[in-house]
Parts: C-alpha cells; structure tokens; sequence
C-alpha cells in the first residue's frame, strides 16, 4: 500500500502533511512548480505552501493573477513543455472560470494526441463545509470531476494518506484533481513519515471494520461515519468504514468486496444528494454486488439546495446522528 | 484614442486645493455629506472587526483606508440606481442606504443579510471575484431597454481586472453601450498579492482603451476627487454617453479579511504612511474654516449609536431557522426536496 | 399533461417546434429576448431563430460577442431587471465559460435573496453525438447542471414535446436549461399545434407500454430505445419506454411506477456512465422500488472515455445492439 | 504607451511598395518563397472544399483570403517554435510543417489528425475558442525557464478576443513577461458576427494597451508586411523583450465553414472585392521584374501533384480502429474502462 516507509515520523496536521509532500517534490524534481493565488509570499491562505516560496525561490512557487483559467491554461502550457505545475486553486468553489480548461484540455490532451502530449499535473483545491466559510467557498462539487474521463480525483481524509496521496498525484503521469476537507485541515494530527512515500491512486481502505453494514465515505464526512460507527456498536450494529480516498478511479473490488461480506451500504457524502458520487456509489454496488444486498443502499447527504451561507451550514451536512438513523433503518430494513 | 491616464485629484494629502478649476463646487454642504459618511461607515467597519474579535461576527472583510472611493462613488448616485458590491464594499452599500442591521447580519452568515430592501436595488455581495460585473451591464441593459435614465454600478477589485469576466463584461457593456459605471477600487493587494504582479500596465484605467471605453484613473482617498468623477460618468451614462471605467487608487489599511495576515506580506507598520481620506477632508475643511467640532462630535455620537443599536438589533434578532435552507431554491419545492426537508424536522424531532 | 391544445396543426421538425415556441413567445411576451452567437441576422447554426430577428428587430433577437460568461452573466443583470433572456448557448460543450455564472449565480440568487430576487431565463443548447460535428460539439453533460440546486433541466425528444416544454420553460417562474438534441433537430416530423400550449416542467412520458422491462431515455437515445423495443418483441420481450422529458427534477413517481411494474430497468444515455444522469436513476429506483427489483438495473452508456473525434462517434454512442444486449441480460438475470 | 495603431503596408493592393524604407528586404527569394506557400496552402484548401463537397471529407473550415497571414506569420518562425493553431489555421501549420496527410484526416475526424509530429512542436487545432491562448503562454514560459531561445505563437480570430481566456492569456503573457506571440487574424467575422457587433475598439491592436504590451496592427494580406511583424516580434520575444499583439487586418473570401452559408449574413458576391493576398503579390514579383510564369507553373504542378498524393495517402489510411476509443485516455486503463472494452468488442464478436 504504502511505499519507502522510513520509520522516521513526525506528528502533522492534514495541511501540514500537503506542504510536506509539496516540499519532498519540489526538492526532488526541478521541473515541479508551485502556482497559484497567494501561494508564494503569503504562503497560501491555509498556509499550506508556507515557507515554500522561501525555500525554492519565487521562479519555482510562483504566486499568480487572480485568474483561474490562466493558472490552469497556462500550465497546460508549461505541463506539455516539460514542466510539472502543482496549482493551487483557492477554494473549490472558485475553480468554475478553469472548469473549461479542465473539461476540453487538461482531460483530453493524453487522448487528443494519442499520447504524444500529456499533461501531468496537479490541481489542489480546499472544499467543504464546515469552518464558517463565506458562501461559495463550502460546496463538495467533487462529481463535476468524477464524470471527466482522463482525469483523477483524490481526497484524503487524513495527514498520512494526504502526503503519500499527493506525492503520488505528482507523480503520475495524467492530471489529478487533488480535494482537501477544509475542516480536516487541522481537526488532527497523525504520525507522518519525513520521507518520501506514495500511497497508490485507485486504492481505497478499510477505516474500521465490521459486519452488519458498510459505510462509505471520504474527506471530513470519515470521522462523521466513524462517529456513528461508534455510536451503532453501542447499539450493537457492526459498522465497517470505507474510505475510497481516491474518487476517480474508484477502488471497486475494495466496495463490492465489503458490501458482499455486510449486504448493505450507507454512503455518506456532503455534496447534494442529486448527481453526488453516492449515486455512481449505488450504481457500482448495483452492477457488482445486487444479490447480495439485504436492504437498498441508502445515503446521507447534503440536501438538494445550494450550500447555504455558514449560519445554517451545520444544518446542510450529514451528521453522525443522520447517519445513525440511516444505519438503523439500513440493518432493520 | 485616449492615451494618458494622470491620477485626477482635487485636493492634496494635506487638504489643499490642487484643482482650482473645481474650487467653487467644493461646497460646504458636500464637505459635510462626504465626511459624515465616511465617519459613518468608518465607525462600522471598526466596530465590525472589535465583534468579529469577540467571536460575535464571521470573519470580516474591512475596508477601512477606502472610504472616500466607497462613500465618493456611492454619493454620486441616486435611489433608482444599481448596485452590484463586492464582499469589501459595504461602506458604499451602506452608505446607498442598504439596512446596517442587515449588513451585520451578513457578516454573521445570515442569509437575511442578502435580501435587498424594497427601497434600493442592491445585490447581494459577489463572492466569486468579478462575476458582478456582467450583471451590472444587464440590469443597466435593462435600464437603458426601457428607456430611463436610471444606471447600474459595479463595485470590483484591482485583482478583478485579471479575470475573465471582468473582460466579458467590459466588452459588452462597450458593444451594447449599456448605462453603467465599473468602478474599480485599486487598493494595491488582491490578498497578498502587489499589482505589481498582478498586471503588467501602469494603471488600471487604461484598460479600458481595449473596449473603446472612455477611463479614468482618479486618486481615490480624495473624496471630491471621486464624487465628481464618478458624477461626469454618471451623467453620460444616464445621457446615452454609454459606460465608463473609472480606477480610485486607494489603499486598504488593515487585513484582507480578519482571516488574513497581513504582515506576511507587507510592512503593516507602514501601512498607514497613506494619506487618511478622512484626515484629508477634515484638513480641508479646517482650511477652509468649515469645519466646526461640536458638529463633528455630534455627529460621531450619532453613528455610535445608530451602530450599537444596529449591533442590538442583529443580535436580538430571530435565530436561523432551517426552513431557510430548503424553502427558496425554487418558487415551487421540487418533490425531492420536500421529503428531504420532511426527514430532516422528523428526525429534529419538531 | 398538454394546456391549450388547438386542433390547428403543422408538421415540424424538432428545430422547427424550437423555433415556433421562441416566436409564440417573442410575440405574446415583451420581456423576453432572445440573446447569443449569430441567433439574429444568421438565425443561429442550426437556423433555431430563423426569421426571428427579421420580426422582431434587433433589440429583441440580439447578436452578442463570443462570449459565453458575457451572455450569461449579462442576462442575470436582464432577468433580474424585469426581462426574460432565452440564451442561446451554440453548443452544450461550450457552456463552460459561463460554468461560474450559472452555479455560483443563476442557480442561486433566488436562494441567496429569499426570493426577493430571481433570474427567471432559458438556457437552450444544443447537444449530443450523431451528426459529426468537430470535437467538443458532442459531448452529453446534463449531469453537470442536474446536480445544480436552483437550475431546471429539460430535455425533448420529440417535435411536439419541443414546443410545449420551451414554451412552458420559458413561463417557468426559474432557469432552465433547455437541451436539444442535433441528431434529433430533423430526424423526424410531427403534427404540432400551431398555437401555443405548454406541457408541465418535471412530468415524463411512457412512450410505448410494456410488461417486462422498462427502458428509461431522453433526447436522441429515446429513438435507440424505441428501435431496441421493437427487436425485443420480435424475442417476445415486451418493454416500456419511459422519457423523463424533464432531467431535473425527476418524475420520480413515473420512473417508480412502472419499474415497479416490470420489475426491471434499462437506463440507456450517451452520456460517460461515471457520472452520467443514469447513476441518479438507479439510485432513485434503489430509494423507491429495491423490493420490485427482479434483476440489478442496466445502464447502456456512452463510454468512460471522452467523446471522440467523429470518425469513432457511432462506436462511443449506445446502439440499438447494445441497448437489446443489456435487455436481454436483465430479462434473463 | 502607444496610442494610435496604424495598419502597417509594405506593398499596395496594386503591388506596388508603400513603405519604401523596406525595399531592400523584399527580395526575390522571400518573394518567391511567400508567394509559393501562399499557392500551397490555397491549393490545398480549394482541394478540402473539393472533397467536403463530394463526401470524402467532413465539414471543413476555409482560409482562402488570409494565406498572407498564415504563410507570412509561420514563415518568421524556427523549427523549434511552438505553434497553437485554430481550425481556421491549417495554413499556418503546414507552411510551419506540419504533415498534410495527417491535417486531411483531422478533417475526416479521425485522432490521427490531431497527433504532432517529431519534428514540429504543433498543438491541435483547438476548438473552443481562445482556449489555446494560455497554452501558448505556458509553452512559452517554459522555454524561458529553460532559458532557450524559443517562442510559442497562439493563433485566434477576431472573435476570440472577446471570450475570457483571451483576456487571461494576454495578462498572464504580460506578467510574466513570456516569450509568445498572440497573433490575431482579424478576417471581420466571428460565423456571422461582425467586428463592429464584436467590440467597440477600433482596431483589435489596441487592446494590448490594456496589458502594457506592445501591439501592432498590419495589413493581413500583405504577406510581407505580416513577415517583417512577424519578425520583429519573435525577435523582440527571443531576447526577452516579452509579448506582442498583433493583429493582422484580413477577409475571410468563403464560407465560416462548409456548413456555413455567408449569403445569410453578408454580401458574399462583394466579399472578393478585398485585394487577394496573392494576386497582390504577385502583381509586386511582376512589377518587380522577378516573376516568372514558367516556374509559377512548375510550382503549381508541384502542389498539386503534392496535393493529390496526400489525398491518396489520406484515402488509403487504416479504417478507424475502435482500440482508440478505449486506449489514450490515460497512461493505464482504469478497470473499469477496460471492462467497458472488452464488453464493446464481445458484443462486436471480435
Ligand atoms: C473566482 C474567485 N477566485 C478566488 C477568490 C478568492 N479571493 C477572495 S478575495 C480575493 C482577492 C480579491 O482582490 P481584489 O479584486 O483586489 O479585491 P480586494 O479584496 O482588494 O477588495 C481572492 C483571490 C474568489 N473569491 N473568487
Ligand atoms: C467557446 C466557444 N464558443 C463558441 C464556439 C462556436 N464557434 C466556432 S468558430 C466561432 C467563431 C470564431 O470567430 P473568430 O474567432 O473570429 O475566428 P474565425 O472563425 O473567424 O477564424 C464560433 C462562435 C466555439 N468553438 N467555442
Ligand atoms: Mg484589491
Ligand atoms: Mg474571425
């Protein structure tokens, strides 16, 4: 799972283990770059490319216009030239005016030319509700990217699986859209190697494991599973948590293979119920898994409104007790 | 083809008349109303940091430094007008005439924060950088449609200039000269980021050359300087004369937001070397011998007290209720969204 | 289902039934507009606002830059000041520009005033593969908008439904985005009223009744599943075609009443299945009809590739092959 | 800052020289060399017209009447340029070498078309428009990192300058001060939008000003005035001067595409008025005393000849192979892609 562990760890925060991973890259390989809105002398408004600018100098972390589409144009420029942009788009919510650089470039250039360009490179963005954010700044939009053929999607739910994660992402050869859970920034810290290691893209994991039913989450809504897994085993409810940790591909025989042994399913996501990754979720148990399910996959969702402004933002997310009733109603189905 | 942009000011830093030709416009009367305002809402905007301190408000955008672009532009316009803001140009808004209580309110996450009064057609604060500016253009498309005389203004940023829609919206409003004014505040910083690295021309004003637009640069903590720019393109647009791009060079005192850092990136320490718009106008008017301190004192009282009491009133007011979240996504609740409103009070248990 | 129905009847083409709607409403209603690239003088590529700009001026059918977000972005300004743009956007795979103004605005100033203000306006676009178009002209991404709280998305197969659900999208009181198949704009005739009449935003259709298995399509690939149906009956399998007509919101009621019936659902959309609106259906038919279920829910899809350049289309698209293939398996699980 | 754009001449419509200070580098062998890549790629595009019509080709956009943009802008370059091109841009590209079978089957729709050669760094054509301006920016800025010589060109239309990433592009190749070329061909269309309906600017040139960056407009059917703009740029580009705008003055003689019918739109019996870039050309070799028809001929032979064996070649291709439906989509296949594969070729029966 995990490659060139070096028992040397240190305690990090989520953020800290993304300016870690930043670090290990841009001192490895000269062709990596640093681009975005504030991601140089200010060190990126969650701090996670601090001290970067410092270290590797402002050609190398470089701080941009206020301009998504040219961030991302551009570095398709600089990707199928050589270079490896790691671009920090602010917020997700913001990365709409580079949507079509995504969709027609980014996606399609490896299939465009048969290979004869590519553009490796990385697309880091914070999204997610939770820190009393300003609107906009709080969606989980993760499938306008999920359905984009020739991109990957990545999201880490904690400081060890973001650095491995994201060394990985910058390793690969096609683009990576690369979430970061704005409230798992800093909600806690975890043992993380000093070295260089990658966590495969396309591999999910086992979170905590159980019998009765799987539940199926990524980002911030991990620890929110895991709350009602807690809270279910006290009931008596055997809960396995899964975490895909990668979105696009997902990691279909680690969630047929759990959904087999429980026989039923509890998706549990912050974006919007309509067209959110849990529907592709139900689909795959469909197509993989239907004669073994003991009750309809269910989901615990954002609802079908836009993310409101932050005063009702508690209201707009799944919590533990929407998910434990949803685990109740699953297992007494 | 214009072809120089010189910053435009009437009065200099220490409250001297630069401009004679505007001497005899610089009433009294106007001194008042600009200073007024802008102790107005410079009131609001400290007093909206000292809550957000004390965890009683979100986190703040403040714009303390910009006072006379904010209050300048907005004073040049009148009750039928439009106006599309920025999350920083709540000084303008205000001093519009949109609610105070309400302002704070939208600084606390209140979706009420947004809803414009009956009075003013004032949109809620754009969020996405510079996505206001092609909806200012169609209300004033709108305006001109109809034939008023009525126009539209956006309020945008320096580090708006650098996006796309700041352009799209230029040109249409060019192509269709539409009655609106895109009023820029460059106030040196998007976040951290210097103009300098923003954008490689000199000014601002000058990009409205690329649309055929007349622009102008004006010094924007010069209060006067503002008001009467922002008039002469207010009254071509109302007259026909089509849009005009106008760029107050201003300054942002403090942080970006009370999120924000900003001696990572600056010398904050010197931030304040920038002439106050507001000590520039009471200079003035001392000059002048306008100024009159019992009035001032008097008038200081008064936005204190219209503050705490707006400050009262947003925290007396109604909690958040979640039938919000559900009930204005469309004029008809989709059936989906009714079941989803429905298991969301079952399970509250109300 | 239909108001206002006028025994007076013409035979029209898809695009013609467009164009009939937009005059109907040009002229009963002086608020709206018709705005885009090359809708006035030329009359729009596919020639959907011909003659429109010839009646009604230049003021009323308006030749705009290229410049998607300018249209877009301009028309909230318009539908927020009292008028009602019916945009043309000139092909679905060039909405992206204006991606930005339609999440983060259309959809949500209605929500974000509490209804004291609204954008009442239609985005029409053209869509789809089949016509061999150039790249990036046949991509089906109704998934992007069928997730966006605030948006209606509408989507006709058919000359007469063309007509009466324009008409009704542009009364509709919020945005919608109205789809309009290429490969469907002339393929067949049929008698539409010439007056105006509406049919109901969110009621689908059972194209043809059936026992065994419901087929679900909208857009061009109704006509797949029609063909497909027939070649079952010839193999005794007696299917319902079921056209939601509206993509957002769902007749859920519809699509749960008669896969309840059969038992059995066939999803077929050109669109990628990862993502593809066809996941949303089976997480619907998982919600509503888990016990009916006598065999996992199919979905025949556009591949998980991009769209390829024309020469390959007829092999990304689902056939009437494909669509009998996956039938048949259902039929036979 | 500059403030007027002129529309540089080098020769007359008549083909007579107007700029008398370049007289000594108009010589023969550029003469002949323009002049035959002109007759090259109009050739070949009278020849794609051809073939749309008779079924053998898929709907096809024509550059007839801007061969003095595309061939004179190309010829300035070096091989180890980059090149970003339209679908208008076939000319430029294969002055600049690219392989003309290979530009055939793009306009049959197969991904073969789209495939560079070894030899030339050329991005597809792209087709949402202006898209590729910031790409070329990258590439751009990439070879100064590497500190080359080498520059990249973006070609786009007059419409394109209204769309947002011309906008950004332009910004970000100012900033950062990369070595690119945004070369405009302002043939007065976008379809059926006129220029005047476009923008409100005058001159598409102008819009550079907006950027701080040097912009030049030139008349786009003078071959030789295109080259020596051409030239002057990239210089300027290759010893770190930075970014130019230029807009190259043009007509499109045809149609927008096969698919098109100007006749809606514009009178297309006036559209051949505009002096054709070759006839012009010519008319200077003659004037010149450097024409010679027996050459001309021989030239004309040897295009065709080239032309027609392309064509053969293009005819004679593979069928399209459905593995590449499936296999460039990434490095390795996602399973479930691959699943979908091999379903697609099970139910095919091979
Ligand atoms: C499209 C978009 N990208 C990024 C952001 C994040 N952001 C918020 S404010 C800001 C800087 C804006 O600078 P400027 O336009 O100069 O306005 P100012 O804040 O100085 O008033 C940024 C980058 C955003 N809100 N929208
Ligand atoms: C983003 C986008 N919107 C719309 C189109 C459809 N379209 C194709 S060509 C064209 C006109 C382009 O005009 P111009 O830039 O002047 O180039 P020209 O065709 O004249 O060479 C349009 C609108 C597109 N390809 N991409
Ligand atoms: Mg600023
Ligand atoms: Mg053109």
């Amino acid at each position: 799972m995990a490659t060139n562990i070096n028992q040397k760890m240190t305690d990090m925060t989520l953020v800290q283990a993304v300016t870690d991973a930043l670090r290990v890259k841009l001192r490895e390989d000269g062709t990596t770059l640093v681009l975005g809105e504030d991601v140089g002398k200010n060190g990126g408004v969650f701090r996670a490319t601090d001290g970067l600018q410092e270290e590797f100098g402002e050609d190398r972390v470089v701080d941009t216009p206020l301009s998504e589409a040219g961030i991302v144009g551009t570095s398709v420029g600089l990707a199928v030239n050589g270079y490896k942009p790691i671009v920090e788009i602010q917020f997700l919510g913001f990365i709409y005016p580079a949507y079509e650089q995504i969709m027609t470039h980014v996606a399609r250039i490896r299939m465009r030319t048969m290979g004869a360009y590519s553009v490796p490179m990385v697309i880091r963005a914070p999204y997610g509700a939770g820190i009393r954010a300003p609107e906009i700044h709080s969606d989980s939009t993760e499938a306008l990217f999920t359905q984009m053929p020739g991109l990957k999607v990545v999201c880490p739910s904690s400081p060890y699986d973001a650095k491995g994660l994201l060394i990985a992402a910058i390793e690969d050869p096609d683009p990576v859209l690369f979430l970061e859970s704005m409230r798992s920034y800093r909600s806690s810290k975890e043992a993380v190697p000093t070295d260089k290691y990658t966590i495969e893209i396309g591999e999910g994991k086992i979170v905590r494991e159980g019998t009765d039913v799987t539940l199926i989450a990524w980002g911030a809504m991990v620890a929110v599973a895991e709350k009602a897994a807690l809270e279910a085993a006290e009931k008596g409810i055997s809960c396995e948590v899964l975490d895909p940790r990668t979105l696009y591909p997902l990691d279909r025989e680690l969630i047929a293979t759990s959904v087999q042994k429980t026989g039923r399913a509890v998706i549990v996501h912050e974006a919007h119920a309509m067209g959110g990754l849990g529907t592709d979720l139900v689909a795959l148990i469909n197509d993989t898994s239907f004669l073994y399910l003991k009750a309809p996959v269910a989901r615990v969702t954002g609802f079908d409104v836009p993310v409101p402004l932050f005063a009702l933002e508690d209201h707009y997310m799944p919590t533990p007790a929407r998910v434990l009733k949803s685990i109740e109603q699953t297992v007494h189905f | 083809m214009e072809t120089t942009f010189p910053m435009r000011r009437i009065i200099g830093d220490d409250g001297r008349i630069v401009d004679e030709t505007m001497k005899d416009l610089l009433t009294a009367e106007l001194a008042w109303r600009l200073y007024t305002e802008m102790n107005r809402i410079r009131t609001f905007d400290r007093k909206a940091i000292n809550l957000q301190r004390q965890g009683r408000l979100g986190t703040y955008a403040p714009f303390e430094g910009q006072e006379a672009s904010q209050v300048g532009s907005a004073l040049a316009l009148e009750a039928d007008d439009w106006v599309f803001p920025t999350y920083r140009d709540h000084g303008a808004t205000l001093t519009f005439g949109a609610d105070m209580v309400k302002t704070f309110l939208y600084w606390n996450g209140r979706v009420e924060g947004c809803v414009p009064s009956k009075e003013r057609h004032i949109f809620p604060p754009a969020v996405p950088i510079a996505t206001q500016i092609p909806h200012a253009v169609g209300a004033a498309w709108a305006e001109q449609r109809r034939g008023t005389q009525n126009i539209a203004v956006a309020y945008f940023g320096d580090g708006a200039t650098s996006e796309g829609d700041f352009h799209e919206g230029m040109n249409f409003a060019s192509v269709f000269r539409a009655p609106v004014i895109l009023f820029n505040q460059n106030n040196g910083y998007a976040i951290s980021v210097p103009i300098a690295k923003q954008m490689n021309s000199e000014t601002v004003a000058q990009k409205a050359v690329a649309y055929g637009m007349p622009g102008v640069r004006v010094d924007g903590n010069d209060a006067f300087a503002v008001y009467f720019a922002m008039k002469d393109a207010v009254s071509r647009a109302r007259s026909g004369g089509g849009p005009t791009l106008i760029e107050a060079v201003t300054w942002r005192y403090g942080a970006h937001t009370t999120a924000d850092d900003p001696s990572k990136y600056r010398d904050q320490e010197r931030s304040r070397d920038k002439a106050d718009p507001l000590t520039r106008i009471e200079l003035f008017m001392k000059e002048r011998g306008i100024f009159d301190e019992e009035r001032a004192e008097a008038m200081r009282t008064k936005h204190q007290e219209e503050i705490e009491q707006a400050v009262a009133e947003m925290e007396r007011f109604s909690k958040p209720d979640p039938n919000d979240l559900f009930d204005h996504t469309y004029a008809v609740m989709p059936a989906e969204v009714a079941q989803q409103k429905a298991d969301y009070f079952t399970l509250r248990g109300n």
